[in-house]
């Protein structure tokens, strides 16, 4: 109630010194993500593995996040079966390697390939559908595709792969965690800036029109089909090349890591962080790392007080922790 | 057994789980149909009902027995305690969020999904309790086919249990108000419907049925767990959605559905059983993209 | 205001990540000890985790190893591969001599990996998939019969029932599966045949149509390689729908549970186990420590545990040194190590020389060893 | 003191940002028919939704028989006895036409009660009890209309909102409706009648307003009204 | 040939007729109106012309070509753009974004041109700055091209709906009750905007509009629908006087003391 209180008043009209101000946080902002960079690029020297281990999984979150964030974030969609499109691309790193020794970096673009086949499989046929049955309909295939990798010969049925190959990039072969953390932190950029591209362009500014008024964004001449779809394809590239990465520093995967809950913590970390944010989402994302991570102390407890601080912040906050960009 | 015994059992065994998972549906389909959320909880309550009433039924095993007077009080008292429960969730979960985007809500279903299972957990250290009940084996043998008493008496339960809830949703005012509620709540509040009552109602009903199904499974299965609720919760969801979300007829018709789907899917030939998830998955899928609103639910026409 | 907010939050967290990684003091022997304690399989991974401790404290008391007294730090794998690899990266940092534990073989895997680049001698107390024998990279050690043993144990039994017709049936894990499918191989390979060969989904309650399916192929004997808490169901299905046959489980079934969730259906099943305190009489001692300890009987796997924890500590007293290549080096050539499940050598492949699996058989809501 | 029975003061509601109502007063006395007549979003949909608390107002006091209403909820003023017939209908597609009617006796407990009154409703709109076991779906536009207005009937009802009952519907219908209307108020129902068509509203009424963007602009005797160019104008251009 | 032409256009849901062979068409260059009371059928009409529903029979062609059963977007890019009765701006966005979601069907840049800032996609993005900023000069709220959509007051959201449908290019612009909840000056104002759309532009005007003033004002040409069926066409003054008309308006004038 008390929110319609307030009589509308007049957005400010943008005037010499708000741009001023503007252009200030506007270089804060730089600022502030040099330092955070920077602290990110040194870190490996100052930490342990263990702590590397974590971030490594962190920054690895960040672009599984940030992929799902376009697809439910930018475009709208509900997702319950992201953990499918990671799943494709971490196994067709670990056939293509250990099957058929394929060079991992070969193996990319073919997992490329077949994260967007797998997302046009998908989507194409259900994108039609409102969103509750979009959420049935993704959380069934993300199921189909994880009881195909447990029950077919060439993925290892339940046990998996293993032993798959770890790649060398300019002759460095990757082997180390500290190499694995930049690894993840240069994709974990890559996913930053390929999103921020993406959210500030003709495509971008379609997956909003879409997840505003769907109406609306047709009556405006943009297909909201196709404008899904796109959004589901590239998030499941984001999901295929991580998984790639994620295979070849396991080396060994299963299918129990592309369960449900996969899917769901995914999620958890776009809306927890703000859905469409990119720094919302990469908070979300670390949040989901490091908070069992650091009260792993407490035992069984444990996540129990990350689901109750997850409905907390979820019921004081329902866009997520980052504020939204403009009220 | 010949095939024929063999088809007949399997139609025996999906009738018997789809009246399970149609009971369980109805709890979704029920709240889905009220306020349009995917009440992700809906598993965790039917676990919390079977945990409550493995709590119940040893306290009053001393009084009544563990046999089926002891088994039917605990039911009641699991159905009220969950129930309200239910309720609870509602009021401090779902209430400040119904303005709220969408997705926000269903977050906030999967967060309480999480707090319920993670809780027993943590109480219960993860393990498996012994719902022990000494209900024997003996059954019905029709030709091949052979169904246990207690077969029977938990599809009788859960029959009874839907025709009860039928009962009330067509014949009673409040019934009527949550059908009324689900089509328009507006013109509801212009008929002097308290719909906030109603919908805790809802909740209250949702959330008892889920608990009765709880504790029918822990009674016929044998052992309640904190891991018990996420299956069959999406199973149930996957039948609410194949009937039509929203429809309780539809919910019912869902449930055996699945039941039969999944039976059947076990004895494709040539495939075996554990594609039986990717059979009634993919069922579902087709289901949905060549009838969106599932199989009883109604196509809503939107206007500009 | 608020990102500021959220900045200082996440340079805590930061923070508190190097103060858990840190290490502990020098002059100190440091164990690691890798066993999921939190998670659905925490209760099995804390008895192990007990089991361990115990062992130490008794080392310690004993006078230590090396003249080192024992410290211990304990890596949560939470059964889950990927909160495995941060486990096991935690113990690798803290810098530990060497790591006991492992129960799910799922979440063992991919560490093999990471003790292996840091050549960090490790024994594995209870994970068994064959899997683990192809990733060693030479510094690990299985004190638990591999797969291998539990089949030729299983299909022993079965052959002396006149079992001919075999149904199996796994949970679709990498453990169950693996056990379910070295059972297919060698029963087939004896000439035999496998009726049905089926997955039961984890969580999931009603196997009617499983249970009628296979009733259908009649097979002679059926064999669950799964857990117990499923497998109770199971069984109480097959025998609810009238199968009377040969019903047996694999070791991961090994637990009171299954005859108290399964009550009387599961009278008359076996079991195939590694050996557990109960059937153990060096273990005497250890039972009655461990109860007066922890207040609680020993469950299936803190035998081994505790036998991974005291070979450990003897190998690296025959070592001399911390050097972990010369642990490795002496762990590999223990010889006939007394351990109180029994006496321990390694094969090439560092797996257990002499398999120490027995079987058990339900009897009065027990199990008790089948003779 | 004539006997008011709805009294409006001031009254200011939004529709999220959009300013509906811009302080607008009026009353209506016992035993009346007064309509708001106006274009398409001048904001007499949005009285009605005020008086009956399906929108809040921001400011503004709105009374019902001599007690304030402005807090309270639609289900409390209901049971007051003010019923409003929303726009459009709004009846339950899906449910039969009995089960319409009952849950307009939602406030009622007495099940006699509940069935004198259907009695009576049946009585008003024949073909209602005629079709009462079908799905209200399957009724025609006028069909329909009576039953909302039926619902209506259902309990206790002093004053009676009306928006634009006459819409879509056939002249015979309209002139049918407008009959219920007149006959209601004869039987002691107060009602506040919001129509497109003027000349037919102004025909029933006693009082007449005219509303354009959220304020009342005319008010006066309908008959009056009906005279008056500037509201021939303001429907058919001049 | 007229630029829009619409024959026996059947519409029903669930058996209810909603329009019952309803024929009509709008000239080039013409500024048309459709009227008709409240429930008559007008804004389905409009929904079947742009897409939003799928008739059950009759024709629709437009610039020559049949645009039945076409699916929304399709229809916009093929030049007819509409608005809506209710507002349905995107809310959270810009007035400038909303404008230039109207450019997207005129538009090719892909996701790699995104990611890349090829210099093609980013002298589209300029244009379509500067085309959504003439738009909205047109209308008249350039000023306002940063606030956000929600914030800004009635009458201006109905002119950034007309700004983003310019946007589209349209050859026909349909309006869905552009004065519903304006005020007498903002009427004024509107009727001069949609002469000075047809005028300048050259874009062909069909509105759907209850306040007669403005629509005998602004039309060149009326249809008048009640029940889904056309009962009268032509100028406003023809309309004016035509009986039927006048009934389905005012109500019956020998609807007598019944």
């Amino acid at each position: 109630m008390s929110k319609q209180s307030q009589t509308p008043k007049a957005a400010p009209a943008p005037s010499r010194s708000m741009l001023l101000d503007w252009l200030a946080i506007q270089r804060n902002r730089i600022t502030i993500l040099m330092i955070l960079a920077g602290m990110a690029m040194v870190l490996p020297l100052v930490a342990n593995n263990y702590v590397l281990e974590i971030l490594t999984n962190a920054w690895f979150y960040v672009v599984l996040c940030l992929g799902l964030n376009i697809v439910v974030g930018y475009a709208g969609l509900l997702d319950l079966g992201y953990a499918a499109f990671f799943a494709v691309g971490a196994y067709t790193t670990g056939i293509l390697t250990s099957e058929f020794g394929v060079n991992f970096w070969l193996t990319i673009p073919v997992a490329v390939v077949a994260s967007m086949i797998t997302g046009v499989i998908i989507g194409g046929p259900t994108l039609r559908l409102r969103s509750d049955y979009l959420a049935i309909v993704t959380l069934g295939f993300g199921e189909i595709v994880r009881i195909c990798a447990r029950n077919l010969e060439i993925t290892g049925g339940a046990s998996g792969l293993i032993g798959i190959e770890r790649p060398s990039l300019f002759g460095l072969h990757l082997n180390q965690i500290n190499h694995f953390y930049y690894v993840f932190l240069a994709l974990a950029i890559l996913a930053c800036f390929i999103s921020y591209r993406l959210q500030h362009s003709r495509l971008g500014r379609a997956w909003q029109y879409v997840r505003e008024d769907e109406d609306a964004a047709e009556a405006m001449g943009i297909g909201r089909v196709a404008i899904k779809l796109y959004a589901y394809v590239i998030g499941a590239i984001f999901g295929g090349v991580a998984g790639c990465f994620f295979a070849a520093k396991m080396t060994a995967i299963s299918p129990e890591t592309f369960m449900f809950q996969q899917s769901v913590l995914i999620l958890v970390g776009v809306v927890l962080g703000g859905m469409g944010k990119i720094p919302g989402v990469v908070i979300g994302a670390f949040a989901l790392v490091l908070f069992p991570e650091v009260f792993r102390g407490i035992g069984s407890m444990r996540m129990l007080v990350f689901a109750v601080v997850m409905l907390v912040i979820i019921l004081y906050r329902p866009e997520g922790i980052w504020p939204a960009r403009r009220t | 057994m010949s095939t024929l015994d063999i088809l007949l059992q399997q139609l025996a065994n999906g009738l018997i789980l789809g009246s399970f998972y149609a009971l369980v549906a109805l709890g979704y389909t029920m709240v889905y149909g009220i306020i349009k959320l995917l009440n992700f909880a809906h598993g965790d309550l039917y676990m919390c009902g079977a945990f409550i009433g493995f709590l119940f039924l040893s306290l009053v095993s001393g009084l009544l027995g563990e046999s089926w007077g002891g088994i039917l009080c605990s039911m009641i008292l699991s159905m009220i305690t969950v129930g309200l429960l239910g309720v609870l969730i509602q009021r401090v979960a779902y209430l400040p969020m119904l303005a709220a985007p969408r997705l926000s809500i269903l977050i906030t279903a999967l967060a309480v999904s999480m707090v319920l299972s993670n809780g027993v957990m943590a109480l219960t250290d993860g393990e498996y309790e012994a719902f022990s009940t000494d209900l024997g084996f003996e059954g019905l043998e029709m030709g091949n086919v052979f169904v246990t008493y207690t077969q029977i008496a938990l599809v009788v339960s859960a029959a009874l249990l839907m025709v009860t809830l039928f009962f009330f949703i067509n014949r009673t005012m409040y019934g009527k108000a949550m059908r009324a509620i689900a089509i328009d709540q507006d013109a509801c509040r212009l008929m002097g419907i308290n719909v906030n009552k109603v919908i805790t109602l809802t909740f209250f009903i949702g959330s008892a049925l889920a608990a009765a199904a709880g504790v029918m499974a822990g009674v016929y299965y044998g052992s309640v767990h904190f891991f018990m609720g996420f299956v069959i919760g999406l199973k149930a969801f996957t039948a609410a959605v194949i009937g039509g979300i929203g429809s309780i007829r539809g919910a019912m018709l869902g449930g055996l559905v699945l039941g039969l789907l999944e039976a059947f899917g076990t004895q494709i030939p040539f495939i075996g059983s554990e594609w039986k998830d990717v059979f009634s998955f993919g069922i579902l899928i087709l289901l949905l993209v060549f009838k969106p609103t599932g199989l009883l639910g109604k196509t809503e026409i939107e206007r500009m | 205001m608020k990102k500021s907010m959220l900045t200082a939050a996440l340079g805590c967290a930061l923070t508190g990540l190097f103060m858990l990684g840190q290490a502990a003091t020098a002059a100190d022997l440091k164990i690691g000890i890798m066993v999921p304690t939190t998670g659905s399989e925490a209760t099995a991974g804390k008895d192990m985790e007990n089991a361990i401790l115990l062992a130490a404290d008794e080392i310690n008391q004993a006078g230590g190893v090396l003249g080192m007294k024992i410290t211990t730090t304990t890596g949560d794998d939470a059964c889950d591969p990927q909160q495995a690899t941060a486990a096991a990266s935690k113990l690798v940092s803290a810098d530990v001599a060497a790591v006991v534990g492992g129960y799910c073989s799922g979440a063992t895997l991919p560490t093999l990996k990471l003790y292996g680049d840091a050549g960090v001698p490790f024994i594995i107390a209870a994970s068994n998939s064959t899997k683990l024998i192809d990733a060693n990279q030479g510094n690990a050690f299985l004190v638990n019969s591999t797969g291998y043993d539990q089949v030729n144990t299983a299909v022993e039994l079965f052959t002396s029932k006149g079992a001919n017709k075999l149904a199996i049936i796994h949970q679709g894990d990498g453990y169950s599966e693996d056990l379910a499918k070295l059972t297919k191989e060698k029963w087939s390979s004896l000439g035999k045949e496998v009726v049905a060969y089926e997955v039961v989904n984890k969580g999931e309650q009603d196997h009617s149509s499983l249970v009628t399916r296979i009733k259908s192929k009649a097979p002679d004997a059926i064999f669950w390689t799964a857990y117990y808490a499923d497998g109770a169901l199971v069984i109480k299905q097959l025998r609810q729908a009238g199968y009377r046959k040969l019903i047996a489980v694999g070791d991961g079934s090994n637990s009171p549970k299954l005859l108290e969730i399964g009550g009387k259906a599961t009278e008359g099943v076996f079991c195939f186990s590694n050996p557990t305190v109960d059937y153990l009489p060096a273990a005497k001692a250890f039972s009655e420590a461990y109860k007066k300890k922890y207040d609680q009987d020993p469950d299936a796997y803190s035998s081994l545990a505790y036998d991974g924890m005291k070979l450990m500590a003897d190998a690296i007293q025959r070592a001399g040194s911390t050097d972990k290549a010369a642990i490795i080096k002496a762990i590999a050539a223990t010889k006939d190590f007394k351990g109180i499940a029994g006496p321990i050598s390694f094969t090439p492949k560092n797996t257990l020389a002499h398999s120490n699996f027995v079987t058990l058989i339900a009897k009065g809501g027990k199990w008790v060893l089948n003779k | 003191m004539s006997d008011v029975i709805l009294e409006i003061r001031d009254v200011e509601t939004y529709y999220g940002k959009i300013h509906a109502l811009r302080g607008i007063s009026f009353s209506v006395e016992a035993g009346e028919i007064v309509t708001l007549l106006g274009a398409n979003g001048a904001g007499k949909s949005t009285t009605l939704r005020t008086i009956s608390g399906l929108n809040r107002a921001k400011a503004g006091s709105i009374s019902f028989m001599g007690e304030e209403i402005t807090t309270k909820s639609p289900h409390e003023i209901v049971s007051m006895g003010l019923i409003h017939v929303p726009e459009g209908r709004r009846i339950f597609k899906g449910m039969t036409i009995k089960e319409n009617l009952e849950l307009g006796s939602f406030t009622l407990k007495d099940e006699s009660e509940r069935r004198r009154r259907m009695e009576h409703v049946y009585e008003l709109f024949p073909v209602l009890h005629e079709r009462r076991q079908r799905d209200a779906a399957l009724l025609s536009g006028g069909e329909q209309q009576m039953l909302a207005m039926g619902r209506a009937l259902m309990t206790d009802t002093k004053l009676l909102l009306l928006d634009e009952p006459s819409m879509g519907l056939a002249p015979f219908m309209v002139q049918g409706i407008m009959k219920i209307i007149k006959r209601l108020n004869a039987e002691g129902v107060t009602i506040l009648l919001v129509e497109q068509n003027a000349k037919a509203a102004l025909k029933l009424a006693d009082y007449g307003y005219v509303l354009e963007t959220g304020e009342i602009v005319v008010k006066g005797k309908a008959g009056k009204l009906q005279q008056d160019e500037s509201i021939v104008k303001a429907y058919l251009g001049e | 040939m007229p630029l829009l032409h619409v024959q026996d256009l059947v519409l029903s849901f669930s058996g209810l007729k909603v329009i019952q062979g309803l024929n009509f068409s709008v000239a080039q260059g013409s500024i048309a109106s459709l009227i008709g009371p409240n429930g008559a059928g007008k804004t389905s009409v409009f929904n079947c012309l742009t897409g939003f529903y799928r008739p059950d029979s009759g024709s629709i062609r437009f610039a020559e070509r049949s645009i039945l059963r076409k699916k929304p977007h399709t229809i916009t890019r093929q030049g007819m753009a509409r608005t809506f009765q209710n507002l349905r701006l995107f809310k959270s966005m810009t007035v400038e974004e909303n404008v230039m979601s109207g450019l997207h069907c005129r538009t090719h840049a892909g996701a790699l041109a995104a990611i890349f800032q090829t210099p093609g996609q980013r002298r589209e993005e300029a244009r379509v700055h500067r085309i959504s900023q003439e738009c909205l000069d047109f209308v008249g709220i350039l000023d306002k091209k940063d606030w956000v959509a929600a914030n800004l007051p009635y009458g201006d959201q109905r002119r950034v709906e007309w700004a983003r449908a310019l946007a589209t290019k349209p050859k026909l612009l349909l309006l869905d009750e552009p004065a519903a909840g304006l005020n007498h000056n903002e009427k004024i104002e509107l009727i001069e905007l949609i002469r000075r759309i047809r005028d300048e532009l050259d874009i062909t005007i069909l509105l759907i509009e209850h306040d007669m003033g403005l629509v005998m004002k602004v039309s060149e040409n009326i249809t008048v629908i009640d029940y889904g069926q056309k009962i009268a066409e032509g100028s406003a003054d023809q309309i004016q006087n035509d009986p039927k008309v006048i009934e389905a308006y005012l109500g019956r004038e020998d609807d007598e003391e019944a």
